[in-house]
């Protein structure tokens, strides 16, 4: 942040909030967001609606109100950096019943999009991507299943990937194209060493 | 017999076969044929997929639609969040050119293509529905009525949600499952917020367990007020939340439940006479004895 | 345009070779003999481009467009100026005519629905006949919807101007009809702003219909116990309204009545209102069938022993009501009605009525036919079913009630008498919440998009009455804006905050019941603190969203009115004419035009009464000349026309011995139906003669630049 | 002019009640739409003659527009279904003589609809555009 009016460091960083709009905007940042959720965020006029239908919101400081105006005013660090990004549900009440018709809940789906794209991602998120890319299942089969199984009748594979495992091919082409398992790995190890 | 391709999805098979088993038999006695789906994966995982990047997601449910596009059967699922991927990229690729050009261009790698030739349906909305079976068939299939017990229902979320792009109608207060559930003899039972989510979903599961957790005990809470002998739902997500989830909450939180949780499919495989072993219910984390004590 | 090198004059146009060899051009025959003289001989046309500040000249090149204008045949004279409808633009007009001996003159500026009457003033009052102007709109569908295409917009209103020139080469003197104007008025919808419009009218001397569709008149306001911010008493500020309306000489009230068909048009609307059957009779209509002393006096005895029970709407249905009734005890007219559709036809309340014999339980609809020259629409609103949001649970929990209720709840003649109380137990509730915006400013399709405007201010006073009446009831307001803009409103927000009411910025989420004790569980933000907020309360007010009556859509289309995208009427102009409509002679009073409260619904309907009785007292208006012609040498008399006419204003008559078609000018409204199907050609639509639209359409495409 | 690019020349009949109305918002509103339409008007579109549609294809027009009140609301009472009427038909008959019916076209756009005026429009001008210019415009100049 450019030091304007010379100001000691520590006030500074104070006042650096205040100006936020100025420094800290990103109007493609709210373009890309309506693009990818394919919702309205700058519409949000603010009612608390989101946020009162969110099952998150009383036991943390998730505010979905707060990440759509994030979204409105363009305020892409404070977005994507905020840890409370991940504590959406995706449950979809607010996109029921927010009266200007926006769809909160694919606008959280967008920013984590974009976080991804920063490297911002919790790490169980690509452990899912990992096991998909082995098995094509993010929760794979185990031996105590296979056994149930086939007391059952069933036969101890499902006749999924797991049981026609020559699928697979298919998925981790899909995987290799966008790059997401490279990323993950990377991510993984940059995390978990 | 109507035949459909049965879409499975991860946490049915690989957790709780019971579902399946349960499916596949329920459904035949009431005049719909499941047929494997070979070759499917996870749906993927709306949550997780969906926050990473939301054109793998379409490309990856794309590749199991046209699986069953290569059948030429409708899916039927039995999985919430495999309806949310299933039956929303299918949706969004019907409607949608510019999403179906891109996913088709990754498609292309092997050899596949999205045409957009079948639908997507929850088994349970197949079950309710007049035209397919209907709750007088369901009534009619009963052999073991599940008398004398309370049972509380829990719709889930994606399933139903977001309202105007699903065709359920009303997602604050939806009575369809309890028809479903009184047809099996059993009392359903309303109790508090029962539209609340489960807490598992969006990857908050596998992000903050603890958070997760806390939804799902609120929920308990008011099932316990209510007075429930059992929760039913269609979506075996939620279903591991609650049940593996109330250990989890005795280890976090020191309270204990102990609410048996059951599919609906194994709520009726019960009710239409399959046994407890065949349902492989001692699978589930939280016994199911004190209903199963109730009904047989 | 400019590719084209083939230049096209206006037909009459003596010196035109070119044109004359060309495909035939229909203005050259103008039909011998016909209603129309030499057409467009020598015409000399005025052109005058207006600037309007930079609303035109800021996305049009108007030095551009004057010099190309000066290439158009028949423009005999261009200027430009500021603001043509100023008084020196208007001067320009009216000087010119005579200086370049115009006979025609075009003005570019905006549209003719704003500004067509003040340049045929002035094409008057310089000399022309005023029918010999033509407007070319390079404003509205010109300048403003291509702000940043420059180009495109000079292009545009260059074309723009040459059709007009066309048209105005061609144009011919006409003479306005003027009709008398029938000395009555109709006003459809007696609550306080029908009342309001009847009572002005009437007072100015006019006969004045008052028509109103329930069995009493008082609408709304007679149903909500106080008012804001004034605090009176509805009913009694209401009552003297209705008692005046009741005994006013020039008022004809028709109470349970209906507009089923209307004809005619400004000064001589001929209406038939659909009596609906009463079953009862007043005591002048008992007298007009020879029963002395006899009809409805209300005295109630018939009541006393109906044996039918059902919901009395007035109050919301939570009272009930016979199967005769009244709405309440202080009702105008005090005449009991019979609802024929519960009604067993016991024969008790004919017993009980006795010698008044004022009962007729076979009595049928009726119609009336009466003619007025102009009419006032006042048809009101009722509430948006506010069930359709499902997450507040009205309709589902017994203590979630629409504030409409609440009126009647907490009002003295009530149901309750005025003890607020809950309707799952009767109990008086400690803690109401009020949810603003239920249903309002609302963009998801389900409820209403308009802010509905008066929902604020009387949750204010709800807050302010249960305060009063119920020491120690605390009221929660859950609003997004507290929109209180009117006369005293801010003051009022003021004092109900200072007397405690709690003031919550977030809009509700949705509404639990706690199914013991049947108390209301708010979902909310506050969104001031950023927090999620939980709140148990005994009762919940939904202040629904407003929308218009249910009988607004087909009375509209009967008036010929439109309405807006919200469904509300649509007026003549939103600011400068809103009492008017599209229809001359029709008026809009009160809510049914957009949400108001009592004061702007009263001031509107004073206005429409002021509009509606100019024509009355002037005796007559001018209809535009606009009228069907035949052109009897080609008329074959085949009669398609007349069948095509939905004012049965064209007939086959004989004429010189053969059958020719003609039309009753005072009938023609001059839309040009049977002017567009005639297979010769033979009807002449005055000021939309086809020669003149031709002319317009070759203009445009053909080009006629020199 | 080939090497300018090619704009289309379409003719608009509109009614003076409803769509001349809504065209007026649409201006008051600062609705922007592409400016190749030109407006002539009537005040019932059951005035308008499909000869004049014929004569505004034979002058060269790359398309009409002929737009009104919707069903129910005419000014007349039912002016406008005559005008659908009659535009139906005309319709069939431009592709029977082999000009494409999309080059005609009939709306209804309500005094209020200022925005939906705007989106006809500017739908009309990318269907005509996308057909290219009127065969006719060869034909007698």
């Amino acid at each position: 942040m450019a030091r304007t009016k010379g100001y000691p460091e520590a006030l500074e960083k104070k006042l650096a909030d205040t100006r936020l709009y100025e420094d800290e905007r990103h109007p493609e940042f709210t373009k890309t967001v309506e693009k990818i959720s394919m919702t309205i965020p700058h519409m949000c006029y603010q009612c608390g609606t989101c946020t009162a239908s969110c099952p998150s919101a009383p036991r943390s400081s998730y505010r979905i109100r707060k990440f759509v105006r994030r979204g409105l005013l363009g305020l892409e660090d404070e977005a994507l950096t905020d840890p409370d990004l991940w504590l959406c549900t995706t449950c979809y009440s607010c996109t029921d019943r927010c009266p200007r018709d926006i769809a909160p809940t694919d606008v959280i789906m967008a920013m984590r999009n974009l976080a991804f794209k920063r490297d911002i991602i919790p790490v169980n998120f690509l452990k899912t991507v990992q096991a998909i890319y082995t098995t094509g299942h993010g929760v794979p089969n185990n031996d105590v299943n296979r056994a149930a199984r086939k007391k059952l009748g069933l036969p101890a594979d499902p006749p999924t990937t797991h049981g026609f495992p020559k699928y697979v091919k298919g998925i981790q082409y899909i995987l290799d194209y966008f790059e997401l398992k490279k990323n993950a790995d990377r991510i993984v190890k940059e995390r978990e060493g | 017999m109507r035949e459909y391709a049965f879409f499975l999805g991860c946490i049915a098979p690989n957790r709780y076969p019971g579902a399946e088993s349960a499916s596949y038999k329920t459904a035949e006695k009431l005049g719909i044929k499941l047929l494997d789906l070979e070759g499917a994966s996870c749906c993927p995982a709306p949550g997780a997929f969906g926050s990473i990047d939301l054109n793998v997601w379409y490309a990856m449910a794309a590749r199991n639609l046209v699986l069953a596009e290569q059948m030429k059967k409708d899916i039927a699922l039995i999985c919430n969040g495999c309806y949310k991927s299933i039956w929303e990229v299918n949706h969004k690729l019907k409607h949608h050119k510019e999403l179906r050009e891109g996913v088709n261009e990754v498609l292309k790698g092997i050899d596949m293509e999205f045409k957009g030739t079948i639908d997507v349906w929850h088994l349970a909305e197949l079950f309710y529905d007049p035209a397919i079976v209907g709750v007088q068939k369901i009534r009619d299939s009963v052999k073991v009525p599940l008398t004398g017990t309370r049972i509380a229902v829990h719709y889930g979320c994606h399933l139903m949600k977001p309202r105007k792009e699903r065709h359920f109608g009303t997602t604050e207060h939806p009575t369809w499952m309890e028809e479903m559930v009184a047809a099996l003899g059993a009392e359903p039972v309303e109790y508090r917020n029962k539209m609340l989510c489960c807490g598992a979903g969006g990857g908050v599961r596998g992000y903050d367990l603890v958070h997760s957790l806390d939804i799902t005990n609120e929920k308990m809470i008011n099932l316990m007020e209510a007075k429930v002998d059992a929760l039913t739902e269609v979506c075996p997500f939620c279903q591991l939340q609650f049940d593996r989830g109330q250990i989890e909450i005795q280890e976090k939180f020191g309270v204990s439940y102990n609410l048996p949780v059951l599919h609906y499919c194994e709520l009726l495989g019960l009710a239409q006479g399959m046994t407890p072993q065949e349902l492989a219910l001692d699978l589930h984390g939280i016994s199911c004895e004190p209903f199963l004590k109730k009904v047989l | 345009m400019a590719e084209k090198k083939t230049k096209k004059e206006p037909a009459a146009k003596k010196e035109t070779k070119k044109a004359a060899a060309k495909a035939a051009a229909p203005a050259t025959a103008a039909p011998a003999a016909s209603p129309e003289k030499a057409l467009g001989k020598d015409a000399r046309v005025g052109v005058y481009i207006c600037h309007c500040g930079t609303n035109i000249a800021g996305s049009v090149d108007i030095p551009a467009v004057q010099e190309y204008v000066k290439t158009l045949p028949n423009v005999a004279h261009v200027d430009n100026y500021q603001y043509m409808c100023s008084t020196p633009g208007q001067k320009k007009i009216e000087d010119d005519i005579k200086e370049h001996k115009l006979t025609g003159i075009v003005v570019a500026a905006c549209s003719p629905r704003l500004h067509e009457p003040t340049f045929r003033t002035a094409t008057k009052t310089g000399g022309l006949n005023p029918f010999r102007f033509e407007m070319a709109n390079i404003r509205e569908q010109g300048s403003w919807v291509h702000m940043h295409d420059r180009e495109g917009a000079t292009s545009k209103a260059k074309d723009a101007i040459r059709i007009a020139v066309a048209k105005a080469s061609l144009l011919q003197d006409l003479v306005p009809k003027s009709v008398p104007v029938e000395k009555a008025a109709m006003v459809v919808g007696a609550g306080v702003a029908g009342m309001q419009a009847a009572l002005d009218l009437a007072n100015a001397g006019i006969k004045t219909y008052l028509i109103e569709k329930n069995p009493t008149i008082g609408g709304r306001m007679s149903q909500l116990d106080k008012t804001f911010p004034t605090l009176d008493c509805s009913q009694c500020i209401l009552t003297p309204k209705m008692v005046d309306v009741g005994r006013n000489p020039n008022i004809e009230l028709m109470t349970y009545a209906e507009v089923a068909e209307v004809e005619g048009y400004i000064g001589n609307f001929d209406v038939t209102i659909r009596r609906k059957a009463r079953g009862v009779l007043t005591p002048a209509e008992a007298e007009a069938k020879g029963i002395v002393g006899g009809g409805c006096n209300g005295c109630g005895d018939c009541d006393a022993v109906c044996p039918v029970i059902k919901p009395n709407p007035f109050e919301m249905g939570m009272k009930p009501r016979k199967a005769i009734y009244i709405y309440h005890p202080q009702v105008v007219p005090l005449i009991y009605t019979v609802d024929f559709d519960s009604c067993v036809k016991c024969g008790l309340c004919v017993e009980a009525c006795g010698d008044k014999k004022a009962i007729d339980l076979e009595m049928k609809d009726e119609l009336v036919k009466v003619k007025v020259g102009t009419a006032v629409l006042a048809l009101g609103y009722e509430m948006f079913p506010i069930e359709k949001k499902e997450e507040w649970g009205y309709k589902k929990y017994e203590n979630v009630v629409n504030s409409l209720e609440f009126e009647r709840l907490i009002c003295a003649s009530g149901p309750t008498g005025g003890h607020l109380v809950r309707p799952s137990d009767g109990k008086t509730p400690m803690k109401v919440a009020f949810l603003l915006c239920a249903g309002s400013r609302d963009n998801t399709g389900v409820g209403k998009p308009y802010c509905s405007r008066f929902c604020c201010m009387y949750s204010l006073k709800h807050a302010h009455q249960i305060i009063e009446k119920i020491p120690g009831c605390q009221p929660y307001l859950f609003y997004m804006d507290i929109r209180s803009f009117g006369k005293m409103y801010e003051e009022f927000y003021y004092r109900i905050q200072d007397e405690g009411a709690k003031f919550m910025r977030g809009r509700v989420a949705n509404v639990l019941e706690d199914p013991v004790t049947k108390n209301l569980i708010i979902n909310a933000e506050d969104t001031l603190l950023n927090r999620p907020i939980n709140l148990e309360v005994d009762m919940v007010v939904l202040a629904a969203a407003v929308q218009p009556s249910e009988d607004t859509d087909r009375t509209r289309k009967l008036f010929g009115v439109s309405k807006s995208m919200d469904g509300w009427l649509l007026e003549a102009h939103p600011k400068l004419n809103p009492c008017g409509t599209t229809t001359a002679g029709v008026f809009l009073a009160g809510v049914c035009q957009g949400p108001k409260d009592i004061p702007d619904t009263v001031a509107s309907a004073e206005g429409a009464a002021s509009a509606a009785s100019i024509p009355i007292h002037m005796g007559e208006v001018e209809l535009e000349p606009y009228f069907a012609q035949c052109i009897e040498e080609k008329c074959a008399g085949c009669g398609m026309c007349v069948n095509l006419c939905p004012y049965q204003a064209l007939s086959l008559v004989e004429k010189d011995g053969r059958k020719v078609m003609q039309v009753t000018e005072a009938k023609c409204k001059g839309c040009g139906t049977c002017g567009g199907f005639c297979p010769g050609g033979a009807i002449w639509m005055q000021h939309f003669a086809t020669p003149q639209i031709v002319a317009q359409i070759d203009a445009f495409l053909l080009g006629g630049e020199q | 002019m080939a090497e300018k690019e090619w704009k289309p020349q379409i003719l608009g009949i509109i009614c003076n009640w409803c769509s001349y109305a809504g065209a007026d918002l649409a201006g008051s509103a600062r609705t922007q739409y592409p400016p190749d339409i030109r407006i002539v008007r009537v005040m019932c579109t059951g005035r308008v003659d499909p000869l004049f549609i014929m004569k505004a294809f034979i002058d060269g027009a790359d398309g009409v527009l002929v737009s009104g009140c919707h069903f129910g609301d005419c000014h007349y009472l039912e002016g406008n279904y005559k005008a659908a009427k009659r535009m139906f038909i005309l319709k069939s008959l431009l592709k029977n003589i082999g000009l494409e019916d999309k080059r005609l076209r009939m709306t209804f756009v309500s005094a209020s609809e200022g925005a939906k005026w705007a989106v006809v429009v500017k739908d009309v001008v990318d269907t005509v555009t996308s057909l290219g210019p009127s065969p006719l415009k060869e034909f007698g100049h």
